[in-house]
């Protein structure tokens, strides 16, 4: 059993620089920040090494931060420039019971953190899903196609907050 | 008897044929695919803590009725890619195929379609014409489910013919015919006079004979289910595998044939199961006819006889299907080569080298 | 039905062209359990590779749930494992109630376990019920159902729904139970204990069940746990991990109840015989809980505790139950309004599906079904 | 074209007695899709079980769309789904019915407003015959709408409406 403050001191001495902070100021949840494009060795550190043993992979999850500059356009539609969007990694140890959870923040307009899918086979798809619904592209994945909307979908990523609906597909109308 | 009947009356030896012949078709084999069907969902229903059809007529008699006049109405469809010719003729094979073999069934001592001297045979080789049906169906289909379900079935029937065939010649050797008519009459008196007692043979050949026809009886029951694709051997037309087999694409009446060829064949399967091992049309506890010497009545108590028979096997059949999950096919075709075929032959030596003796 | 997708061509030996044949199976088939559509590569009948596609029913929840305030959410979490609905809501309800910091009284936490383990069997039911249904045998499906009904009809007289019931709430629940609810699950206790022997006695020791079930689809625990393969599905790879033990949640460390693990009883540990049986032995256990906690059930007020607005503090939680089918978890973001920032579920039909490709190559077509079943997902959950 | 695709001009007796035999017959076997899509299939399947018994009705399910006359919309349609439903609906031969069941499916249900990927309705894509109200319909619901769906059926007519 660690805590994420000690573990946080381990993975500080290996990776220095890659390791961002330690938030500890919200409730319910402290989480560890590390650099988007270091995050599959720092996994693969903490999935092998024998004092941390995280062989499960709980859930992955993109997040539009929505931190940007927002601006409305001409029909009312919102727009969101700038700012980021993050995955949130929940690692678990079946084996030495404990739990972390990880950070990574990237640009909007240029989203790309490495995949961790070669650590934990788990985030396959988790990882398509987070590119499917936010547009998160994830650096070596083996397979990075869309999930859950139709293949030909091209109205952009729908879990973005200034995502705007078309109004047609395949010549079926969309909205109510 | 009917054809002698019938031939005075209308002093013409055609006629009384084409009514001979035709008879047994319309007072028995059309109407009994329509019962089949209903009691088939009746059996199930009950089975399984429901009812069954219930609106349309008392409990839902009329039921198969209103699906056959439904399916008559439906659109018929011929798929555009599907081949036309075969597409269309399949499904008439399979529904003759089926229906051919009823000609040599004999129903009572007075009521066989035709009294062929090789009855027996003759059936069997009118139901591997099937086969060639289903495998039309499944290849004009265009279609991959249907494929491997008619690929399948064909492995399937022809595999299993062979038992089927083993233990028929096996009875062929105790009774030296394969006129089902003879067949039958051998195995007249009581119930221990059936072939599955061993026969008319006597003495201690019969103590030996009985073990191995009871094996026989089994064996020749599992493959004859597996040749009307009954669970649990329908893997042809499993539902959550393969939609359903090779029948997939074939709407309206051309699917109704196929519906009702299946459950005519049940009754043929258990017609012939039937008549090889538990005497036939022969009553087990002898006739009322003969009791008040009313000889007339002892065709009718034979054919009723019969039909009791074949439906309580038909029966036997619904209670499988709707208590078994079904096999694979591999397991399927093992059990049939590694099981069923060398107790088959094994049996069938045994019984040429008693008999030889 | 079936559109060929590509097809690899190759020449034999022999010269024959031959063509590596794709069967296409859904979205709409027979046993899909739903509208996923899979994309087998054959070579016979023997399945050389496997992709799923998956998506059909994909009804955006994660939208809504950053569309509507905390309480509003609690119908979609119903609606994602409709299965398992009474457990979707129990933990959403959960993480919320971390969220918030709050405490809700003990025979709110009582009922919510009575609810989930009678959910729990309700969806076991249909699991098995299906199953054997993918196999051929059809008369267990019906009794499954039959056997569910009584459960519904507990539910639908205590919050009036049979499927989807909105009866967990943030903080407590939206009705108590009817007077009558005790009396009425003890009788359903009493009236199931057999039923779990006849379906033993018609399925689970069927020798063609056996033979098509046992060592087949063997998925070994150290796929399993990379996969991140949870619930029924991981405990029949042998490993006893069960969050209501591990990790416990409510009230479920008063009660006494084992954790059944697969044994290989037929075949190799971690086949689809073992993943059947464990839910055949999961029921039995739920059934014991449900007995404890039925009779030692406190008194008191089940409303009391829920917030009038719920405007949870900035912060984010993941918090995970042990819903019929695995591990459930919702990663919950606030950012201090009434309407939650993000919603993640992590639903484990979704986990489970993708380990489908490691399990069935080199089957055949007849075990993809059988394989299918026995990981049981419902698709409403895969793609939410 | 058969005979009975044909629309007549003037009613007599033969037609109207024809007429009501062809009905019962359509009304009486109605073999549905079996297919499910979400929730409601679960309350569809509930009802073909030993509770509520479909086949009383004469309602069995066929695998293959060739074979059937009816189906049952159960649950929500996606745009992804919808094309796949829209196909299944044209290989079904006519004549052929269609029961919408749940909110979902009769105008998006709880989906309407924020549903990116859900059709709001799925008479946008195939005509409706019965829409059975209910998120999901109980089963008596869905017995409901196919007894209308069968009066509707009853009063069909090969003579022409002028």
């Amino acid at each position: 059993m660690k805590t994420t403050e000690e573990i946080f001191t381990i993975l500080k001495n290996i990776f220095g620089e890659s390791i961002l902070e330690l938030v500890t100021a919200q409730p319910v949840e402290h989480f560890i920040r590390i650099n988007p494009i270091e995050i599959n060795s720092v996994c693969s550190y903490l999935r092998y090494n024998e004092e941390l043993l995280f062989d499960s992979l709980m859930n992955l999850s993109g997040v539009d931060d929505s931190n940007g500059e927002k601006t409305t356009d001409a029909d009312g539609t919102q727009i969101i420039s700038g700012g980021t969007l993050s995955v949130y990694y929940h690692l678990e140890s079946t084996k030495l019971r404990h739990k972390l959870t990880l950070k990574v923040s990237t640009e909007r307009e240029k989203p790309e953190v490495a995949s961790v899918e070669s650590t934990w086979r788990h985030a396959d798809w988790h990882e398509r899903e987070a590119y499917d619904l936010l547009g998160i592209i994830f650096l070596n994945h083996p397979d990075l196609r869309r999930i859950l909307m139709p293949y030909d979908w091209e109205a952009g990523y729908p879990l973005r907050k200034d995502y705007k609906n078309p109004e047609f597909y395949q010549g079926m109308k969309v909205p109510y | 008897m009917i054809y002698d009947f019938f031939f005075k009356l209308t002093n013409s030896n055609f006629l009384a044929d084409l009514i001979q012949s035709l008879l047994p078709l319309f007072i028995f084999i059309l109407p009994f695919a329509l019962f089949a069907v209903l009691f088939e969902r009746k059996v199930s229903a009950h089975m399984q803590d429901r009812l069954g059809p219930m609106r349309v007529g008392y409990h839902g008699i009329l039921q198969t009725v209103a699906d056959i006049l439904k399916l008559v109405q439906k659109e018929d469809i011929i798929p555009t890619l599907a081949d036309k010719p075969l597409f269309n003729i399949a499904p008439v094979l399979v529904f003759a195929g089926s229906y051919l073999a009823f000609a040599a069934i004999p129903f009572s001592s007075a009521f066989i379609g035709s009294n062929i001297d090789l009855g027996i045979i003759f059936i069997i080789a009118a139901s591997g014409f099937v086969v060639a049906g289903i495998l039309m169906a499944g290849w004009s289909s265009n279609n991959k489910y249907s494929l491997l379900g008619a690929m399948r079935s064909a492995a399937q029937i022809i595999s299993y013919e062979i038992p089927t065939v083993l233990v028929v010649l096996s009875v062929i050797m105790i009774t030296g015919t394969t006129n089902l008519l003879t067949l039958s009459e051998m195995q007249t008196g009581h119930f221990w006079n059936w072939m599955i007692f061993g026969g008319p043979v006597m003495g201690i050949a019969k103590f030996i004979f009985i073990p191995i026809m009871i094996i026989n009886f089994v064996i020749i029951y599992i493959s004859t289910l597996a040749e009307v694709n009954r669970t649990p051997f329908d893997i042809p037309e499993a539902e959550s595998e393969l939609v359903s087999g090779y029948h997939t694409e074939y709407s309206g009446m051309k699917f109704a044939m196929f519906f009702l060829s299946e459950y005519a064949n049940m009754f043929a399967v258990s017609a012939i199961v039937a008549a090889l091992f538990l005497g036939g049309y022969q009553s087990p506890i002898g006739y009322l006819g003969n009791l008040f010497g009313v000889h007339w009545l002892i065709p009718i108590e034979q054919f009723f006889w019969f039909t009791a028979k074949g439906i309580f096997f038909v029966f036997v059949q619904m209670w499988l299907r709707w208590t078994l999950p079904r096999l694979r096919v591999d397991q399927l075709m093992a059990l049939c080569w590694k099981y069923l075929i060398p107790i088959a032959f094994v049996n069938l030596l045994i019984i040429g080298l008693i008999t030889v003796l | 039905m079936s559109i060929t997708i590509e097809k690899n061509k190759s020449e034999s030996k022999t010269g024959i062209r031959t063509e590596e044949m794709v069967l296409n199976m859904g979205p709409q088939h027979p046993s899909t359990h739903g509208v996923l559509r899979l994309e087998l590569q054959l070579e016979g009948e023997i399945i050389t590779n496997v992709i799923p596609h998956i998506g059909y029913l994909h009804r955006c929840f994660e939208k809504h749930a950053e569309a509507m305030n905390y309480s509003q959410v609690i119908p979609y979490t119903d609606r994602m494992d409709y299965l398992a609905s009474m457990y979707n809501e129990f933990g959403y309800a959960i993480a919320v109630e971390k969220l918030l910091g709050i405490q809700v009284p003990e025979r709110v936490e009582y009922i919510r376990v009575i609810m989930g383990e009678l959910q729990r069997i309700a969806s076991h039911l249909v699991a098995l019920g299906t199953y054997a249904v993918d196999i051929g045998a059809f008369t267990p499906f019906l009794f499954c159902f039959r056997d569910r009904e009584k459960i519904l009809s507990l539910f639908e007289q205590t919050c009036g729904a049979r499927l989807l019931y909105n009866y967990i709430w943030v903080g407590g629940l939206s009705h108590d139970l009817h007077p009558d609810f005790i009396n009425q699950t003890n009788d359903f206790i009493k009236y199931f204990r057999p039923k779990v022997k006849e379906l033993n006695d018609l399925l689970t020791k069927n020798k063609i069940f056996i033979d098509r079930t046992a060592n087949i689809g063997v998925l070994p625990l150290d796929v399993a746990i990379n996969y991140g393969i949870s619930g029924p599905n991981l405990r029949g790879s042998g490993f006893k991990w069960d969050i209501r033990k591990e990790d416990p949640y409510s009230v479920y460390n008063k009660f006494d109840f084992d954790i059944p693990v697969g044994q290989g009883l037929m075949g190799k540990v971690g086949d689809c015989w073992d993943r059947y049986y464990v839910r055949i032995l999961e029921m039995e256990e739920s059934l014991r809980i449900i007995e404890q906690a039925v009779n030692s059930i406190p008194e008191g007020d089940v409303t009391s505790a829920i917030p009038k607005r719920i405007k949870p503090p900035v912060g984010q939680v993941y918090s995970r139950v042990e819903n019929p089918r695995g591990e459930l978890g919702y990663f919950i973001i606030s950012d201090g309004t009434i309407n939650p920032f993000r919603v993640k579920v992590k639903g484990p039909s979704f986990v489970h599906l993708g380990v489908l490709n490691e399990v069935l190559k080199g089957h055949m077509i007849a075990d993809v079904i059988a394989i299918l079943g026995s990981i049981d997902i419902v698709l409403g959950e895969v793609d939410r | 074209m058969s005979l009975l695709d044909k629309q007549f001009n003037d009613e007599n007796i033969v037609i109207t007695k024809v007429d009501d035999l062809l009905n019962w017959a359509r009304l009486s076997s109605l073999w549905q899709v079996s297919f499910g899509l979400a929730c409601c299939a679960i309350e569809m399947m509930a009802t073909s079980a030993s509770h509520y018994d479909f086949d009383r009705f004469g309602v069995i399910p066929r695998p293959s769309p060739r074979q059937s006359d009816v189906i049952i919309i159960s649950g929500t349609v996606t745009l992804k789904m919808a094309t796949r439903i829209k196909r299944l609906y044209e290989q079904m031969p006519d004549p052929k019915y269609v029961i919408s069941m749940g909110s979902c499916s009769n105008c998006g249900g709880p989906y309407w407003e924020h549903g990116y990927h859900v059709l709001k309705g799925v008479d946008r894509v195939i005509p409706v015959d019965v829409y059975v109200p209910g998120c999901p319909p109980r089963p008596e619901a869905l017995l409901e709408g196919l007894l209308k769906l069968q009066e509707k059926i009853r009063n069909e007519s090969l003579v022409k409406k002028s």
